[in-house]
């Protein structure tokens, strides 16, 4: 650990190296796949395919940003997916704009769903959102901003451990109950939705799928590789002592309440990003993004993975969502059966994730050999 | 291929579970019945089921996987408006053919849904006329979910309300959240509402569990139907065997079809659904049989176009008339919506509504109401010249058509 | 006020400091003046307070009344932890606190003196001081084998001393060190003890033991403290020869 | 009597004890020394139930309590007055020396009054919670524990670490009172060597996880043991 | 009850019984078989004109439910179904007439004008016949639908009738029909015994004379005691919101007390409490479904039936799982999320998603009545009865008990405890199962009050987490104080704010609190929680 941030990453995340080859021949791959190959080529990828794992590489991004918090800063965010879902609030408002006179009711201006509840004009802060560019910078600062309001008063206040916790959830699920509400101006219950364009083109042409799975994937490596700086940095080794012991470095003299910030507004602004990326793929954004439940999903998510490991958390985001929409189509009456024993699996068996399970078979291995490691065999070589 | 594909496409766990589950064993036992009459044109009828979990964005995903990957010919589904909105993108880009067996808040007609379920003017509308005319009700409570669906019954009701002369004053409207449980301040300010002398309804579009904390309160307040009549939009049947009906006798629904309907029809539909589902305590309700017209349309509309290519059934569709389980008969109009008649039933304590009032004839489902300004000039006829879900015709625009 | 002619060789300053919990009086009006570059031990009873009274400094508890000034005229009680420490006043805790799941070499890292703020910590590259400085500590606390250990897995004692060198790497003026030699062999104190006095000639110090041979190789001034308050302060030799003492602390 | 035979411990993959011996007699103190992180707690850790063992044996009473749960040697009499206090400290001090009364019988199950002469300090500070207490306090609860649940082994890992003065000379009498009734068979470890000595009737010494020297106290040549705590 | 009211019907019938043509009276009865509202309406009024006793007969039924008719013949029958037939009866003589399947024969509609109606005219009958209660029932139906006609009734009745309260409603009876008098002096008579009665119909009644009565005294009067009554109404508004404020609460608190154990005190993040909760409710379910001839003891025998069956099941849990991710607290959310969705589609599995009927025995049904604006519904108020003493039970049996001690020192210090020769192990099952078994009991509560079906404990799981960490984590009292306080805040505002708004409003403001008591409303302080 004597290594700076990059040079660590070159020689020790092995992990993540391979993780981000696979991401990054992938978002190479499988546009190039669903563009060029004819589609009944084997190695066609359909657009659903294609939007499915687009779907798990945003998905994939939250739960890096839920990983630095959580795995590094111990801060157990169970609202996480708030600042995703406002960051694809963000894009929905945006490509609202982009229907323009084009909705059922033909209103220039207003979307749809303030026709019908009869908005006289455009609330105030959806002013401007149909330009990219602005859209794009509010999606990521209000999460970031909330993210930095709330962390700020409640690290300030030293709001930790299940306090906190409950306390993110409490956001998120007041967030959801605000945005459910129809006179709060973001559709309701139904959301945004019934999109069409991007910049101009068509968000159901297959280009726009390819590019947006590519920026998917290539913003999920560039997020990776921030988080990663991060978490090597000193100040990454800063998170950890304010995680396993906050009060001790206090007294060291860190400022934990401004390191806590930083990561929080740090992985908020992460998580608005793949909200953003999430909602043109998907299609839909609605409150019930903002669901707790929805919130624990990505800590399952992470904890599957491997906790502290970032590449480890995106793994498990990705596992575990294939194996629910495999399970879910192939066992619609038993998949909870197979999601709940996983967890529950994964937690007594593989208590670093899937991702420690090959550390966990090398240490069974040694042990059973009565194998000492060298460097680690501290009675032996204590004293003197 | 020597089956014909049919999508599945109700959730079968989180909160939609309760509702949703029964029309995918409605589905699966009119299929299965389809196959022993021999099919559809000389091919099986295969069922691919999927579960969307409650989760309105994976209802996009799942559609998307029944039409690209699985390649269904038809698919019967979703349930809540939210869910067939995020479906509906899907359907049109890859025209697609849904079948919606849920009343709604209309204010939709896509190329690709038939709505088999009521639009506002064949549940709502005819609710309050016979609260007004049968039981001279003066003030009216609009209690509802905060959703969509609420919120445009609600200001259908409110304009059609004052078109009629009731006063502002009458009208109290209450919305609360999903799955509301504490009642007792909105139940006692209904009570008190309803006890200034004028006689008082509560026209509720309280949703799914809402209900039962809802009608447990209206009972231990002591509000009986008597005093303050309760019309629900929502509760069927189904909803009704989860809770004890013995305070809740002669509390009201409004919908197209009752399971205590008494035609051949029905009885046959019924002992099948017992045969089928294995047990004789359960129910059928409205949606089951828009589900069960719309798949008895659509198994004729086959026939009729010799294939199952979405255009040529799409075509085949307009005008297909059957009988509807409560007699009468059900016509599909070019706007998508159906023909049928309308029914007010009084709850009974055996948990089945007991049919106090209907529409002498069908009623023609109206996609955009008349009674909301932006959408009285909407109308929606997918047949030529007009062949749109939304043309306005003041401004003779076709607009919101993603082709 | 402090009286002006102390002024400028004072670098902590406690008068009068009452720290009560639910009614039971911990600091009772406490006063204790530590001259720059002066090392001072404290003894007394168990629960006389003398934790307290570095929690109190360090801005660990708030003190109920009371002057903690630091370096001429910093009032300690308006700063939390972190700034204190950033002042420039150090501590080893009583119970051995190091960051167990970071290696030893990693929570030097962390303790040796510089900036803290987050981007600079973001942006943290050891410069060759620092890392020889480094090396120079694990050498002293004899972990030099073992940097990268968990600290987490280190025996007790080998903690302790681990903190020690936690608290040498933050070079801060001020030492408060809460009984450095428990559960060190007598070869190990005398050693800590000689450490001590060495820190002495640039720092100041305040150290907290039970072992009388330790304080007694110490060689400096003592307070002792009871019920909250100073009992009696002077050599070691002359607060063993104190009635009160004796009857409270040391015994026959 | 407690006997240890060819104990090997481990701490995941790293060996913390190598074939260690050890007994300890009823009505006896043993003294256990060494130098920090040789692993006398470890042992102490292990002989109570906390560390599984990897091969060895540990016999007490005759019986081979190796694999024996934590609680169900406590029920066979064994105490530890664990390094680092471990004090319950959500519980009063009064609850904190109740915990061990599951091992009594109904009617024995009172703190001696010997224990609150012995610590004044505890029967002043009956209801404080234990977390509260300073850490001198905190050792003397652990002291007084242990001595509530009437054992018949004792086992203190650096009992007096943080205790003033005064009260290490009552801990010292009371112990060789204890081992002067004969029940009860002692470990000691200490840094502390005039402490340990002074209570010995038996010592041993480690280093690097193997006993390297044990006896009779008579018998011991201070320097020798003094080697091995040197730096 | 239902069988003395039917008998002394019949009795009076056999008195009165006057053999009109049997056929006029089968023809009368004719539209009954239809579908037509308005003209059963009609039949109705016709059979009461006829004063044929028969006609009793024929109400009695209707309100019942129980009156059918062959859907062959049309032939009016007594039919109660039994399995999947029907047992025939002929309404006047009460003899059998056989069985009839399910399709053979319909029932005899109504709607709730008709049913309404039938009831007044039941009520006057009752105010003459019927019990203490029946009669005091029946004054108070009548009383509010006044009319001039029922004075001779009221008059008559009120010289003979000895209950206190049915006379009361009574003389308010009369004295809104004398509201209408002509003469002044009658008039304010009649508002002095209405005395500013809190009864709906009052308050309607006096708002003409205060607004537009000719004499000025009696105007200024009724103005008085509308005023009054108004003032009454709000005080009664604010006891009310506090009553179901207390009653939300202590549905709050009953969620949370489980949690208490195994997250406040245990530090499990459970999250499979809200299933524990679901088990219990089931198990009331279940209970029921065994003793259905004694529903109204099957909420007592559901209590402990539902403790055992989630109890164990927690046991279970925490042998099964829990017990390996002691000192990894985290990971015990993921663990009992997994099991929280096993056991949601278990339900699912085995009860089927539909919602499951819990009847409410009658105790605890309706509601008591403090006055004509204020009524307390019986459910909740045993509820918060049975919530407080679940809380003190369990108080009593942390703190007092060697077990209670055992249990805290174990989740303290699960190592040390265990050298203090505590069974670590059957303590934390134990713990565990007392914690999920608590729930379970909330669950039969909570039964009593909202849906039973696989999603339920979905609901109560973050409120019961928010009033936990309100409270304070690891303090009973702060749970009861937390919930309370959570209870009565949101519905002293929900008035103001509605429903939605209020549980925002409600969620902010823990957001806040929290800052500014970072370890909730009764924080543990000192030392000891620093480590
Ligand atoms: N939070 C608290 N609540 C109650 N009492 C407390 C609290 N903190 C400290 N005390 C009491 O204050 C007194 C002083 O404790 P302190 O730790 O300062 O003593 P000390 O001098 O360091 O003793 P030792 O030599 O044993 O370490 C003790 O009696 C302790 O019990
Ligand atoms: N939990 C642990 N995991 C891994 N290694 C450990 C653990 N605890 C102790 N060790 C190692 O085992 C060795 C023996 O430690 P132990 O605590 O037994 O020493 P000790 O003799 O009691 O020392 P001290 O006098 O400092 O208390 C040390 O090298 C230590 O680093
Ligand atoms: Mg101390
Ligand atoms: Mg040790």
């Amino acid at each position: 650990m004597k290594a700076g941030p990059i040079t660590q990453f070159l020689t020790e995340d092995k992990g993540g190296q391979r993780l981000l080859l696979v991401i990054l021949a992938l978002s190479i791959y499988m546009p190039l796949a669903h563009l060029l190959l004819p589609s009944d080529s084997m190695f066609y990828v359909s657009s659903y395919t294609l939007t499915l794992w687009g779907k798990y590489l945003c998905y994939g991004m939250l739960a890096l940003a839920v990983d630095l918090v959580w795995g590094y800063c111990g801060i157990l965010s169970l609202g996480h997916g708030a600042f995703f879902a406002l960051g694809g609030y963000g894009m929905g408002m945006y490509l609202m704009r982009q229907i323009g006179d084009r909705g059922v009711y033909g209103d220039p201006v207003l979307p749809d769903f303030m026709v019908f509840l009869s908005y006289e004009k455009l609330p105030w802060f959806w002013l401007g959102m149909d330009m990219f560019w602005f859209a794009m910078i509010m999606a990521v600062l209000v999460p970031g901003l909330l993210a930095f309001v709330f962390g700020w008063l409640a690290f300030r206040s030293r709001v930790t451990g299940v306090y906190l916790s409950i306390i993110t959830q409490a956001l998120t699920f007041s967030l959801m109950l605000a945005f459910f509400r129809n006179e709060m101006g973001f559709g309701g219950n139904n959301g945004l939705t019934d999109f069409r364009d991007i910049l101009g083109f068509s968000l159901q042409s297959s280009g726009v799928r390819a590019a947006l799975f590519f920026a998917s994937g290539l913003l999920l490596i560039i997020a990776y590789l921030v988080c990663r700086y991060i978490v090597n940095s000193r100040l990454g080794r800063t998170m950890v002592a304010v995680r396993d012991a906050e009060s001790r470095t206090r007294f060291l003299g860190y400022r934990v309440e401004w390191v806590k910030t930083f990561a929080f507004v740090a992985s908020a602004m992460i998580a608005a990003i793949a909200g953003i990326l999430y909602v043109p793929q998907v299609g839909i954004i609605n409150p019930s993004e903002f669901s707790p439940i929805q919130s624990i999903e990505i800590i399952v998510w992470v904890a599957v993975g491997g906790r502290g490991t970032l590449y480890g958390a995106v793994l498990g985001a990705i596992v575990v969502n294939y194996l629910k929409t495999w399970f879910t189509s192939h066992y619609p009456d038993m998949w909870l059966f197979f999601l709940g024993a996983l967890f529950v699996v994964t937690t007594l068996f593989m208590p670093k994730g899937l991702v420690g399970v090959w550390g966990q078979v090398k240490d069974y291995i040694a042990i059973r050999r009565g194998y000492q490691k060298p460097g680690d065999g501290t009675a032996s070589q204590g004293g003197a | 291929d020597d089956v014909i594909k049919v999508g599945v496409l109700h959730s079968l766990s989180g909160t939609m579970a309760i509702s949703e589950t029964t029309l995918k064993d409605t589905v699966l036992m009119l299929v299965e019945q389809q196959n022993q009459r021999g099919g559809l044109l000389g091919k099986k009828l295969q069922p691919v089921v999927v579960d969307p979990a409650s989760n309105w964005p994976l209802f996009a995903e799942r559609a998307r996987q029944l039409l690209e990957r699985d390649k269904v010919d038809v698919i019967f589904g979703t349930w809540t408006s939210v869910s067939r909105k995020s479906v509906l993108p899907v359907l049109e880009e890859l025209n697609g053919l849904m079948f919606y067996p849920v009343q709604y808040e209309g204010e939709e007609s896509s190329r690709n849904i038939f709505y088999t379920g009521a639009a506002p003017n064949q549940q709502a509308i005819p609710a309050v006329d016979y609260l007004i005319n049968e039981l001279g009700i003066e003030r009216f409570v609009l209690a509802g979910t905060d959703y969509v669906y609420p919120r445009t019954t609600n200001r259908i009701l409110e304009a059609y309300l004052k078109s009629k002369g009731v006063a502002d004053a009458d009208i109290m409207i209450n919305y609360t959240p999903f799955g509301h449980s504490d009642w007792q301040t909105i139940v006692s300010d209904i009570r008190r509402f309803g006890s200034q002398g004028k006689k008082t309804a509560v026209v509720s579009t309280i949703n799914g569990d809402a209900n039962v904390p809802f009608y447990l309160e209206l009972g231990n307040q002591g509000v009986s139907a008597e005093d303050i009549p309760v019309i629900a939009f929502s509760v069927g049947e189904e909803e009704l065997s989860g809770i004890d009906t013995g305070p809740l006798v002669g509390h009201l629904a409004a919908w197209n079809y009752f399971m205590s309907a008494e035609s051949d029809e029905n009885f046959a539909f019924i002992d099948k659904w017992h045969e089928f589902i294995g047990d004789t305590n359960r129910v059928t309700n409205d949606p089951m049989e828009a589900t069960y017209i719309g798949f008895t349309m659509w198994t004729k509309a086959v026939e009729a176009a010799g294939t199952t290519d979405v255009d040529a059934v799409r075509a085949a569709m307009y005008g297909i008339t059957i009988p509807n389980l409560t007699g009468g008969y059900a016509v599909m109009n070019t706007n998508h919506h159906l023909t049928k008649p309308v029914l007010i039933g009084e709850i009974q304590d055996d948990g089945q509504f007991s049919i106090v009032w209907q529409t002498p004839n069908g009623v023609i489902g109206d996609a955009w109401t008349d009674y909301l300004p932006d959408s009285a000039n909407i109308i929606a006829d997918w047949t030529a010249p007009v062949n749109c879900g939304n043309f306005n015709i003041r401004t003779g625009r076709c607009s919101g058509q993603n082709y | 006020m402090k009286p002006k002619h102390i002024e400028k060789d004072v670098v902590l300053y406690v008068d009068g400091v009452s720290v009560s919990f639910d009614g039971f009086k911990a600091l009772n009006n406490l006063s204790l003046i530590l001259n720059r570059g002066e090392m001072r031990a404290i003894i007394g009873p168990n629960g006389a307070g003398k934790t307290t009274m570095m929690d109190v400094i360090t801005g660990k508890t708030r003190p109920d009344e009371g002057v903690v000034e630091f370096d001429g005229s910093i009032d300690l009680t308006k700063h939390d932890e972190a700034q204190i420490a950033n002042l420039g006043i150090g501590r080893k805790f009583q119970k051995p606190s190091v960051i167990e799941t970071l290696t030893v070499y990693e929570n030097l890292e962390l303790a040796i003196t510089g900036q803290r703020g987050n981007w600079a910590n973001l942006f943290f590259k050891r410069s060759a001081a620092q890392s020889q400085r480094i090396d120079e500590l694990l050498a002293l606390v004899r972990l030099q084998d073992q940097p990268d250990t968990v600290a987490g897995s280190l025996s007790h004692g080998q903690k302790q001393w681990l903190e020690i060198g936690m608290l040498l790497a933050q070079e801060p003026k001020v030492l408060l060190i809460d009984e450095p030699a428990a559960g060190m062999t007598d070869a190990e104190t005398e050693r800590t003890a000689e450490l001590f006095k060495e820190l002495a000639q640039h720092y100041s110090l305040v150290v907290v033991e039970h072992d009388m041979t330790f304080i007694r190789a110490l060689n400096c001034k003592v307070t002792v403290l009871h019920e909250g308050s100073v009992l009696a302060e002077g050599t070691l030799d002359q607060v063993q020869k104190n009635q009160k003492v004796i009857d409270v602390y040391l015994g026959r | 009597m407690l006997e240890i035979i060819d104990l090997d411990v481990f701490y995941g993959a790293s060996q913390a004890l190598w074939k260690v011996n050890l007994t300890v007699e009823r009505g006896r103190v043993t003294s256990l020394l060494g130098r920090n992180g040789v692993g006398k707690t470890t042992l102490l850790r292990t002989l109570a139930g906390q560390n599984p063992v990897r091969s060895g044996q540990v016999l007490w009473e005759g019986e081979d309590i190796t694999k024996l749960a934590s609680h169900d040697r406590a029920r066979r009499g064994i105490a530890l007055i664990p390094q680092g206090r471990e004090i319950f400290s959500q519980l009063t001090v009064k609850e904190n020396l109740e915990t061990g009364f599951g091992l009594l019988p109904r009617q024995q199950r009172k703190v001696p009054d010997e224990i609150y002469d012995l610590f004044p300090v505890l029967r002043e500070m009956l209801k404080r919670r234990g977390g509260d207490l300073s850490g001198g306090q905190q050792q003397q609860l652990a002291i007084a524990r242990a001595m509530v649940m009437q054992p018949r082994l004792l086992m203190l890992d650096e009992p007096t670490e943080g205790i003033q003065p005064s009260i290490i000379k009552d801990i010292q009498e009371v112990i060789s009172l204890l081992r002067n009734r004969g029940e009860m068979a002692i470990l000691l470890v200490e840094q502390y060597f005039d402490f340990a000595k002074a209570l010995a009737d038996d010592f041993a010494v480690m280093d690097r996880g193997r006993v390297v020297m044990a006896g009779e106290a008579a018998n011991m040549v201070d320097e020798e043991v003094l080697r091995y705590m040197a730096v | 009850m239902k069988a003395l009211r039917f008998g002394s019907l019949m009795l009076l019938a056999w008195m009165l019984w006057t053999p009109a043509l049997a056929d006029d009276f089968e023809r009368l009865l004719q539209p009954l078989t239809s579908n037509n509202m308005a003209a059963k309406a009609q039949v109705v009024q016709k059979l009461a004109d006829t004063g044929d006793a028969r006609a009793l007969v024929i109400f009695e039924a209707i309100l019942d439910g129980n009156l059918h008719f062959r859907r062959d013949t049309g032939e009016l029958v007594l039919a109660s179904l039994s399995g999947n037939m029907f047992q025939l009866r002929d309404p006047y003589t009460g003899e059998s007439l056989g069985e009839a399947g399910r399709r053979e024969v319909s029932r005899v509609n109504v709607n709730n004008a008709i049913r309404s109606d039938l009831r007044t005219r039941r009520a006057a009958l009752q105010l003459e016949i019927g019990t203490a209660t029946d009669r005091r029932n029946a004054a108070r139906r009548l009383m509010s639908q006044i009319d001039e006609e029922l004075r001779p009734l009221f008059e008559g009745r009120l010289q003979v009738e000895s209950s206190r309260a049915t006379r009361r409603y009574l003389e308010m009876g009369l004295a809104l029909m004398d509201l209408q008098d002509t003469d002044p002096r009658v008039r304010m008579a009649a508002i002095n015994t209405l005395d500013n009665d809190l009864l709906p119909v009052v308050r309607r009644s006096l708002t003409p004379l205060a607004e537009n009565d000719p004499n000025e005294a009696v105007r200024e009067a009724a103005q008085r005691s509308v005023r009054d009554i108004d003032t009454l109404l709000k005080v009664n508004r604010v006891a009310e919101n506090v009553y179901y404020g207390i009653s939300l609460g202590s549905v709050l608190l009953l969620a949370a007390i489980g949690l208490a154990i195994t997250f406040g005190v245990m530090g499990v993040i459970n999250m499979a409490h809200g299933e524990m909760i679901m088990l219990g409710a089931y198990t009331t379910y279940v209970v029921q479904l065994m003793m259905p001839n004694h529903i109204e003891y099957s909420i007592l025998v559901a209590i402990p039936a539902a403790f055992m069956v989630a109890g164990l099941v927690g046991i279970l849990i925490e042998r099964g799982v829990i017990r390996f991710l002691y000192g990894r607290p985290l990971e015990t959310l993921l663990a009992t999320f997994g099991i929280s969705l096993i056991l949601q589609q278990a339900v699912r599995s085995i009860f089927s998603p539909l919602n499951r009927q819990v009847t409410t025995p009658e105790w605890m049904s309706g509601s008591f009545e403090i006055n004509g604006a204020l009524a307390l519904t019986y459910n909740r108020f045993y509820i918060i009865i049975f919530s407080l003493l679940v809380l003190a039970a369990l108080m009593v049996l942390l703190k007092k008990t060697h077990f209670g001690l055992q249990m805290r020192a174990v989740t303290q210090n699960r190592r040390m405890a265990s050298a203090m020769g505590i069974r670590t192990g059957w303590v934390d099952a134990l713990t565990f199962g007392l914690g999920s078994g608590i729930a379970g009991i909330a669950g039969v509560a909570l039964s009593q009050l909202t849906n039973v079906g696989p999603n339920m404990g979905q609901q109560y799981i973050i409120d019961s987490f928010l009033v936990v960490v309100f409270g304070g984590v690891g303090n009973l009292w702060g749970t009861l104080v937390g919930a309370m306080s959570l209870g009565i805040t949101n519905k002293l505002i929900e008035p103001w704010t509605g429903a939605v708004l209020a549980k925002i409003v409600i969620l902010v403001a823990v957001i806040l609190f929290i800052q500014k008591r970072p370890r909730g409303l009764f924080a543990l302080k000192g030392r000891s929680v620093e480590d």
